[in-house]
């Protein structure tokens, strides 16, 4: 990690936030783990553990009205955006009461309340709808931005080189956001693209990039608030390529045979949770017990959501086909 | 107690062999285990059961083959005493659905028919054939078929005026096509039925075609020979016209209550060539030009004669009108249709003496009939129907 | 007596999209030259002019990029109307449609609306062969969250584009390129709105249902005329909306005239035609008088050669054929 | 055209209006309408059949003289073109 962080608050509270995050994101999932194998969650799962600091650290530069765009890896994303993680695991285990209403499931997270538009789970899928919902901010004179991640396998679509043109060619107020943890399901990096650096990408499309350091939670702060500003500023898109690591499976079905076990080692000796208490605690701005009482306070609230999807009611069936046109739209639909 | 069975392994199983037992009777044995193997055209195949309990009685040993779903052993359910009696247990139906085909395969399921229906070839009837023979009390099975070996609207609207045949005459073979003699027999039956149930009274007229003629052999003489009139065809449009304002004449008798029409679909009676008359419906004929009349004639004529009528042609008429035509008698008293009210009986042309402005002259003139049904209409609206035709007939040029 | 005025289909959609942006500040068009070139199909010509390049926006050849970005806009609070330019190339952008603007309403709960618009030509004729000649309005007709109408006639091609913008769901209109040059008349009075919702019986009749839509109804309503040259009296209906069909409409027909000729310009197997036939059966069955005639493209892609495309598609006489045919003559 | 091929096309027009009469055998002094069972339409198709066959126009008042064989080939005789 870096010695200084420009526009970065370094002061106890705001560390403690992003640690509490952090925590709350890697518990959460670790859970879902467990829960999975008991198969209280079904169907795909995708987890984030080892990139907390890039979902942690880039909403502390967004606003409440900025729109979030994000791909089926985006637990963490949600509950740093501050979806409650009660909904959150109602959704995993497909209650009515989840965020999708039980309809979307670990891939579909989403709340129109704080405009987080959800999981994307076709790859590059959202890159275009943040163009647009971009793109109406612009026409629509708004003061906002929309931030959309994806993974660095996203960069090999088509979609990827369609959304970055557009959004340069109609200078959109968007933050793309490139989560490279250097393999797409099983294939590196180097193994699918000519041109590994995802940054240089972008620039070819007219879009201003940067390469940011994915387990540094502070520099993902750092990074985002700069480019933030630029956009807000009018100044058109751009886009950060945070290199980060995935310390699990692509999804739970993954024999992870396509990487070794010593280069999953070595980046979790470097992991987002062991460098940002190593660098908080040598400066003596935390200490290694506000790290246990953050996760004890975070084993409580992950404990109370499981409590709380275990409890929640299923939606029921006669409600299959509630919400697939706006009620009230087409008389045929209501009668036929 | 429940049995082990020879499951079907493939769509086009028939038997298997036992080779060899995997377990002993007196074993416990659970869900899922390999108990047998068995030779199959495929090859050696391991069978599994799907049964918890204790393997009890070998039924069949190795060397043996067995059909499908023959009985291989006992399974005594564990702690369960054999008093209670095993219920009855269907075949194993594995669930491969190529199996269960193989068991519907009439080889083995079969039902025995009787001979005479197996030589029939099935009678193919419209859902909506079957749907109004229901809804008019007809027993379908006594519908002649029409064309395309198909029971139509239009078969059973044909049949519509047949009187139920007795059980007694002999189902004949069901013979493909038209059948003139069918539909000659029903007629006939339907004619009788009429004259018995419905209370015809007649009213005539002879009315002076002498300016209709004219207009037409002048009309005719303007036109080429294709597209020549016969004279049937303006009278066509001009009884539809004049009946427009004779309700109590077009319309139908259904369940004991008259229903007035308000088109006019002109059943035209002609002749079927060897006996037999049917008069399928020109739909709207008032509405129509001489022409259009013409070529509707043209068109229906040699198709009904070929017995590809439409169920609409048989179902519609509000009334009929049969022309007995050139070189015939005088008048004609035609019987109605039921279920309409009228029908209109036209007599052949003929040149006969008339009174004009008190001096005897010659005049081209046609006797008209009406026969009514008492129940619904008299002679004064058939008289005031004659009238308003007479008027419509001295000026065709209107038509 | 309101006055008539006659102007064709093309003109007619030009008119709904001027209208639809003079009455809203939300609706926008997008699409590949629909801007400086006016349209492929020249049904946007001189709004560029008028509205300016905000809102007449000319994109890059990326359909699924433009589309995705229409979805977005329509999330974002606008009222989008995007022109894929022909069917063919929605094979690009069909992901945007099918995984993000028909699913988001359901899959989030109905906490998102997609109040957009796409129009896509479609439809074969002009010897454009097979990757350009395609009807695959079934494919969206198929996806639930999805509406689908198509514009048969002048007055439609005018008058649904207002109530499409209107529906708070993605609304695809497919415009048959046969159709841009038919000419109708036009009432002036001011407000054209039709409903989207319902078929229309265009021309009455007893002996049989032809059930079509968008480009076979002028191919349909011939027949029926040339039928009733010979006697046979044919009902044509127009179903105007292909998701949600309008069954009552068709299903009161075949009721009382008891035979249906469908008329579909996509390939007969798991086509339009094969649903609609499939509903006739499961819910009409006793009103049959015969099988359900589906008269449909050849099973080949659409060749260039005229003579081999005109056998390919649904024909005047095809349609004739298979009315007698339903009729047993 | 020969009497004879003259009386064919006569008969072969005759049994196109009424199939079913085909193979009878045609008295040649007897009327159609006496033999067979011929109506108006039927002698209307006749009369078109032979018009044309041969390009003879034959007009209503005419139709007494092709109402029988014999005199309708000889009618059809004196006005075909040589």
């Amino acid at each position: 990690m870096k010695t200084s962080y420009d526009g970065v608050d370094l002061r106890r509270e705001h560390l403690l936030e992003l640690a509490r995050q952090m925590i709350l994101i890697r518990c959460f999932e670790e859970k879902c783990a467990e829960l999975y194998s008991v198969e209280k969650i079904r169907g795909f799962l995708h987890l984030y553990i080892g990139e907390e600091a890039n979902a942690v650290g880039v909403m502390q530069a967004l606003e409440a009205e900025d729109a979030i765009v994000a791909t089926y890896r985006e637990h963490g994303h949600a509950l740093a955006r501050g979806l409650p993680p009660t909904e959150v695991m109602a959704e995993m285990y497909g209650k009515a009461a989840g965020s999708s209403r039980g309809r979307g499931g670990s891939m579909h997270i989403c709340d129109a309340a704080y405009r987080f538009y959800g999981g994307f789970a076709i790859v590059g899928g959202g890159l275009p709808l943040a163009v647009g919902l971009a793109l109406a901010d612009k026409m629509l004179s708004r003061k906002r931005l929309t931030c959309c991640f994806f993974g660095e396998g996203a960069a090999a679509e088509g979609e990827f080189h369609e959304s970055l043109n557009l959004a340069a060619l109609w200078k959109l107020p968007v933050l793309f956001v490139c989560e490279n943890n250097g393999y797409a399901m099983g294939t590196a990096l180097e193994r699918s693209e000519a041109v590994t650096d995802i940054y240089l990408h972008a620039e070819s499309l007219g879009v201003p990039a940067q390469t940011v350091d994915g387990m540094d939670v502070l520099a993902v702060e750092e990074a985002t608030r700069l480019a933030a500003a630029k956009v807000r500023a009018g100044q058109g898109p751009q886009f950060l390529e945070n290199r980060t690591y995935r310390f699990r499976a692509h999804s739970m079905f993954d024999a992870e045979l396509y990487r070794d076990k010593a280069e999953v080692e070595e980046w979790k000796r470097r992991g987002p949770l062991v460098q940002f208490k190593a660098w908080t605690v040598d400066r003596g701005i935390l200490t290694e017990a506000d790290f246990n009482s953050l996760e004890g306070e975070v084993e409580h609230i992950v404990a109370e959501a499981v409590r709380f999807a275990e409890a929640a009611p299923l939606e029921p069936v006669a409600d299959l086909a509630k919400d697939v046109m706006t009620p009230g739209a087409s008389e045929t639909e209501a009668r036929s | 107690m429940s049995e082990f069975r020879m499951p079907a392994l493939g769509a086009d199983m028939e038997d298997g062999t036992l080779v060899e037992w995997l377990r002993a009777p007196g074993d416990t044995i659970h869900r899922g285990d390999i108990i047998a193997v068995v030779e199959t055209v495929k090859g050696a195949i391991e069978i599994e059961c799907f049964e918890n309990g204790i393997l009890d009685k070998i039924v069949v040993s190795p060397g043996a083959t067995v059909a499908v779903g023959d009985v291989l052993a006992q399974i005594k359910e564990e702690g369960r005493t054999d008093v209670v009696a095993p219920e009855p247990r269907t075949k194993p139906i594995s669930e491969s659905p190529d199996r269960a085909v193989s068991i519907l395969s009439p080889s083995i399921a079969a039902p025995s028919l009787p001979i005479a229906a197996m030589s029939l070839p099935p009678r193919r009837i419209s859902p909506a054939a079957r749907k109004r023979a229901q809804q008019l009390g007809l027993d379908i099975e006594t519908v002649q078929v029409g064309p395309g070996g198909v029971i139509g609207l239009a078969e059973v609207a044909a049949a519509q005026h047949l009187p139920q045949p007795s059980t007694a005459e002999t189902p004949q073979p069901v013979k493909r096509g038209f059948q003139p003699d069918g539909m000659r027999r029903a007629i006939g039956a339907a004619m009788a039925r009429s004259k018995r149930e419905i209370p015809h009274y007649y009213v005539s007229s002879t009315l002076d075609l002498s300016l209709f003629t004219a207009w037409l052999e002048d009309a005719n003489t303007k036109r080429s020979t294709q597209d020549r009139l016969l004279y049937a065809a303006p009278l066509i449009k001009a009884v539809a016209v004049a009946l427009r304002s004779e309700p109590a004449l077009n319309g139908v008798y259904v369940k004991d209550n008259y229903q007035p029409s308000k088109n006019v679909h002109v059943g035209v009676a002609t002749a079927l060539r060897g006996g037999g008359l049917i008069a399928p419906a020109i739909h709207d004929a008032d509405t129509l030009t001489p022409d259009e009349a013409m070529a509707r004639l043209r068109e229906l004529i040699p198709r009904v004669r070929a017995g590809r009528i439409r169920g609409s042609e048989m179902t519609d008429p509000t009334i009929t009108l049969s022309i007995l035509g050139e070189g015939t008698a005088d008048s004609l008293h035609p019987v109605i249709y039921p279920p309409q009210v009228a029908i209109i009986g036209c007599g052949a042309m003929r040149e006969r003496p008339w009174v004009v402005d008190g001096a005897i002259t010659v005049r081209r003139v046609m006797t008209v009939t009406v026969a009514g049904d008492h129940r619904v209409s008299d002679g004064r609206s058939a008289a005031r129907f004659l009238n308003r035709l007479d008027k419509i007939l001295q000026e065709p040029q209107q038509l | 007596m309101t006055e008539i005025r006659t102007i064709s289909y093309r003109e007619a959609i030009r008119e709904a999209l001027r209208e639809a942006l003079l009455s809203d500040p939300r609706v926008f068009l997008m699409g590949e030259d629909v801007g400086r070139y006016g349209g492929a199909f020249a049904c946007s010509k001189g709004l560029i002019d008028e509205f300016g390049e905000e809102r007449i926006r000319d994109t890059p050849l990326a359909e699924s990029g433009f589309t995705g970005a229409g979805i977005g806009a329509a999330l974002g609070g606008m009222r989008p109307i995007v022109e894929v330019m022909t069917v063919n190339f929605s094979l690009l952008c069909i992901d945007q449609i099918v995984n993000n603007a028909a699913t988001l309403r359901h899959m989030s709960g109905g906490q998102f609306s997609v109040p957009l618009v796409i129009r896509m030509a479609t439809g074969a004729g002009h010897q454009l062969a097979a990757q350009h000649s395609h009807s695959l309005e079934n494919w969206y007709a198929h996806v639930p969250g999805l509406r689908v109408v198509a514009p048969a006639t002048v007055a439609d091609a005018r008058g649904m584009l207002r109530k499409a913008l209107d529906d708070p769901d993605p609304v695809i209109m497919f415009e048959h390129t046969a159709l841009y040059n038919a000419v109708g008349d036009l009432p002036t009075t001011s407000d054209l709105t039709v409903d989207i919702n319902h078929a229309k019986v265009r021309r009455g009749g007893r002996d049989a249902s032809i059930i079509t839509y968008g480009g076979s109804l002028p191919k349909a309503l011939e027949a029926a005329n040339k039928l009733s040259g010979e006697g046979i009296s044919c009902e044509v209906i127009d179903l105007r909306s292909l998701r949600p069909l309008d069954m009552e409409t068709v299903l009161a027909s075949v009721a009382r005239t008891h035979r249906a000729v469908i008329v579909d310009e996509g390939w007969r197997t798991g086509s339009l035609a094969a649903e609609i036939s499939a509903q006739i059966a499961e819910r009409a069955l006793y009103d049959l008088d015969a099988p359900v005639e589906r008269v449909c493209s050849a099973e080949v892609p659409i060749p260039y050669a005229r003579h081999l495309e005109l056998a390919a598609l649904p024909s005047v006489d095809g349609i004739a054929a298979a009315v007698k045919k339903a009729l047993r003559q | 055209m020969t009497n004879d091929e003259l009386k064919e096309l006569v008969r072969k027009t005759l049994f196109d209006v009424a199939p079913d009469l085909e193979g009878e055998e045609i008295i040649s002094d007897e009327t159609f309408a006496d033999q067979f069972d011929i109506d108006s339409m039927d002698f209307l198709n006749f009369v078109i059949g032979l018009h044309k066959a041969t390009g003879v126009e034959i007009p209503e008042k005419d139709y007494a003289q092709v109402a029988t064989l014999k005199t309708c080939v000889a009618y059809l005789e004196s006005r075909m073109k040589p």
